[in-house]
């Protein structure tokens, strides 16, 4: 049986145009990796949305980040005070992890 | 009203009535990005052949020099009437002003057709002046923002980059000087994708562009009477000013048009982006159903008609 | 026979070839789905300007009620067949029958290329007898499955919008009655991408459904042999049937073939996504392996030229 | 530290044409908001499935929803009774979020 | 309130071409059901990727399954030898569904 | 130079640019795998309606075993100055190897282009030349990876059927014998598309090209100063042994400087794709770095005239 290590997931909803400043904010904290995912629309308080805008100014992106407990902490410390304000949406979740070194 | 009758426009109406029944019907969306990009290319392409044959004149530089200005003084009134009249707070205020500064290169498409159907093509180089005008506006807004609501500055060169070296800036002015060097012989061989498939494309395009609008239309939910009713009376006043402009200058019937064309557009693709990465305070559910749900319906309904016929009466036509 | 060798079939046959061979080939899904919506708008397009141009006729009306009449009743006794037959059971078959009594409008395309070629072309008032045939047949499969299954009739209004405003019928009537108001001289400026292109871009859409239909059937797990043999019986008997109205209401035998080509064609665009909501039950796999994987090819190769050669000979030719 | 509360992470994967209906049982349990994401194909008892059939009938969404506990729970008791007969996937797991009031 | 029985989530982030070896090693293992998600981008030791890439060949695809925990086991122990030759990142979480034994 | 000023290449010197200059401006994937498929399906034509005009010559099977034999020997001296030169282990050097055995069919498009503009025009049958030297290129290197590094010859069915039914390669030998089959009155009804639309989408599409070489060299980290000399050399030197063959067996100086064009080109579309299955262990970001963001845009902007000139001159002109 291969040991696995548990380790944070976090998961970012974000519009396409501000990815590259949430990314650089992830650079800062010092995370490895991430990938990106697609969306196809969504709802919420600020009403509903879909990736057939034209402009793609409100084209969501998924960002996927595995990474140690405390570096997820001061990620989430980081991006607290804009969530509300950029409308974005942050899920942070437990998962366990062969590489462990990898996802520091 | 015959221009109404035009396939180009009757394929708008239908994508908008087809979105208002709420049919299902939708072209996916890197098709309709293919499309946009197939429609910069082309009329950068057609507006630098045309300035290759035409050569250079004085009427370049003032043509210019007025869509910089308007690009740039426009938002101004804007903000203060959306403020005012509108009711909405600084920020938002600021981030709707830059995109009636700003143009719709699909709106100036739609009305080139338009103003050719009638004999009225303007000059090669209005293309040129569209591309100039996508991002004054954007730098007035953003000072409009900073004054009022007092939002930092923050990365003012990645910004600067953002705006200038948008895609479908880059994409029109690359296109355009293309079309410079290449001339009318090097555009031959590529003409008939570039010229005569423009139209057909087009009308796909705008079929998309009618759902689009319409779905935006019905599901906003930022769109206050107030709000809704200056989409429809900034690009009249804007549209005026341009036609004015065009006509004081000494532009021909067509390219004063075209101006007014430009000045009465709001922005829907390149300004909603840059917004939401300069002012993400700023509401993009308002300021993409005020340019693309309301405005853009409007002008390719009642805006390039009437802003034609404005240019045509100044000149004392 | 000379028919095979047109580079339309040709192209459809190298998709299925390629599908058969396991190569990666693939047309990426956004692309196909531009290009079905663009043959849609052509022959819709196509179709109203020949209208305009022919004037109304009695032929018109008598049509149009045929092809609602055929997609009505043709599923009954599709739907026994089914049953008997087929060993289905009510609900799979009722949802299989549906799709019988519909069209496919890429059957109906490459039918009007084949009569065309051979200087047979349909009244273009065929392309609303498509449109018309959609809708009809769903109505028909459903109340099949609610009497012989109990299937409630949830969501009625819903279910009927669904399938009245489905986007490819939207598309079509849309294209139709912009091609009947343009007329021929409104249609001339975007005639070079929706007509001279016509064929080309058909090509490349017949080598996805080559692709595709290969690829499903090798796939599909639910097709037993009675019900592979059933989606090669029921398209000739439909057709044959399309053939026998055609001349009996005293079309011409362009239109009359092009009427058994619709009667004999099987729906795997609209009415399978209706399906999955109307009948959630039935098993996608069986509808879309029959329609798709063996009455598509079948038709595509076989069918056309046999209900054209039916069609002929009951007028005497 | 930003402190983070658990809610529900639900997850259902459903044909192209059953979102709506979907959707309505989603919006009658009241769940606040949703995003949907894209999917290429898949596999299962019923055979296997890819994003490149033309009728979209076959084409899987997948739905993804934060509530709380108590509202996961009525809508799985909504969606059992279909999820066999639908032939949907459907997905609960634990997550953290920081604005707790907005998934409730 | 519907039982649900805790199962483990299998995410696996691997290049396209190698999909189809990772499935062959799926199938082995005994895995009944899996989906595969798009992805649009990411960046990792070996430098950034995204989906524009003419070639294909370094995009990478989401696949996921939920199975039971000896399954997972099984399938972690099969993949642990190639993950770092092969590029791929291989998450394992807790997840809860209704119809246990289809996840098995 | 005056091939600069083409359409063609300044659109490719466009999308470089915007990309070094980091503008976001991007063509959709799917619409750029849509462009591609295009492409190959349209020369595939052309060079099938070419032969069926031209008839069988032995010049055809002397040209087929040239691009065979070039295919197969020119990754052995590549793969031992990539160990030696480039510094390289065993398996990174045999993946190199493989890309610069093998052929790019966009550098192939765009040479025929340029050389059609010089009235130098190949033969049609370069096409199949150009399909046939896909393969053997890949069977050179794995053969290579397996000597060097002891790489297990694991799955060589799967690993051949990759090769051979590679969707390119099926798409190109599919599109070639439909031309056969139709012939020059076959294929006039689907020419728009595939002959006249061709400059035009090419345009389109080596803008893409250009932006994504442009970013891939600004990404890549494998890309150390040797490895990137020898991503300028190879070419030049298998250009060379390309224009020498076609001279030597006797082909028309357009067809030898076809010759030279596919062997001077690398892979960046079929091979990486069947390399990141067989050698899982070698770097992508350095096959596709120098592939695709050296070598690809050398061809395309010193490479083709360079090889052409070499088959001028070597022809005695
Ligand atoms: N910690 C991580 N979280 C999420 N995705 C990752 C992580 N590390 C790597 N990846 C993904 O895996 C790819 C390959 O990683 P690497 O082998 O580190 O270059 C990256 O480009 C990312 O898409
Ligand atoms: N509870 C939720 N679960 C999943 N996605 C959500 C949730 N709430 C919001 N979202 C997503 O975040 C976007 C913005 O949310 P909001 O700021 O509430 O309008 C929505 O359009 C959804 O795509
Ligand atoms: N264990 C599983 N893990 C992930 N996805 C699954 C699983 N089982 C089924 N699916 C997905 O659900 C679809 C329908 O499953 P089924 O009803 O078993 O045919 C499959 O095609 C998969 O996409
Ligand atoms: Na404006
Ligand atoms: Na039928
Ligand atoms: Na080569």
């Amino acid at each position: 049986m291969t040991p696995t290590v548990q380790r944070r997931r976090i998961e970012i909803l974000v519009d396409q145009p501000l990815v590259r400043p949430i990314l650089e904010v992830v650079r800062d904290v010092g995370v490895r990796g991430y990938t990106l995912l697609p969306t196809l629309g969504g709802h919420g308080d600020s009403g509903a949305w879909s990736d057939d805008m034209v402009s793609g100014a409100q084209q969501k992106v998924l960002f996927l980040a595995v990474m140690s407990e405390a570096r997820a902490e001061l990620l989430i410390d980081r991006l607290t005070p804009v969530l509300e304000s950029h409308g974005i949406v942050l899920l942070s979740s437990a998962v366990d992890v062969v590489r462990a070194e990898k996802y520091d | 009203m015959e221009a109404l009758a035009s396939p180009v426009i009757l394929f708008f109406i239908l994508g908008a009535l087809a979105a208002a029944a709420r049919s299902d019907l939708a072209i996916p969306e890197s098709v309709a990005k293919g499309l946009s990009l197939y429609l910069m290319t082309a009329i950068g392409l057609k507006g630098g052949v045309q300035v290759a044959a035409a050569g250079y004149s004085n009427e370049m530089l003032s043509a210019a020099l007025a869509g910089v200005t308007l690009s740039f003084l426009l938002p101004v009134p804007a903000f203060y009437a959306l403020r005012r009249l509108g009711r909405l707070d600084g920020v938002n205020a600021a981030a709707v002003a830059a995109h009636y500064g700003s143009v719709s290169v699909v709106t100036f498409v739609t009305g080139v057709e338009m103003l050719t159907a009638r004999g009225l093509e303007p000059a090669g180089h209005m293309v040129a002046v569209l591309a100039l005008m996508e991002t004054p506006a954007i730098v007035a807004g953003l000072l409009l923002a900073r004054r009022a609501a007092g939002v930092p500055a923050q990365r003012h060169g990645s910004l600067l980059h953002e705006t200038v070296l948008n895609g479908s800036v880059v994409l029109l002015v690359g296109s355009f000087v293309i079309g410079l060097v290449a001339g009318k012989d090097g555009f031959a061989p590529i003409a008939p994708v570039f010229e005569t498939a423009f139209r057909g494309a087009l009308c796909l395009f705008l079929l998309d562009m009618g759902l689009l609008a319409a779905r935006r239309l019905r599901e906003t939910r930022a769109l206050t009477p107030r709000v809704a009713l200056l989409a429809v009376v900034l690009p009249v006043v804007n549209g005026t000013l341009g036609a004015a402009a065009g006509t004081l200058i000494g532009l021909d019937i067509g390219s004063s048009a075209a101006l007014a064309i430009l000045a009465g557009s709001a922005s829907y693709i390149a300004v909603p982006a840059v917004m939401r990465m300069a002012l993400p305070q700023a509401d993009p559910g308002l300021y993409l159903g005020m340019s693309l749900a309301v405005t853009f319906p409007f002008n390719v309904l009642f805006g390039i008609p009437l802003y034609t016929m404005l240019a045509q009466r100044m000149a004392g036509q």
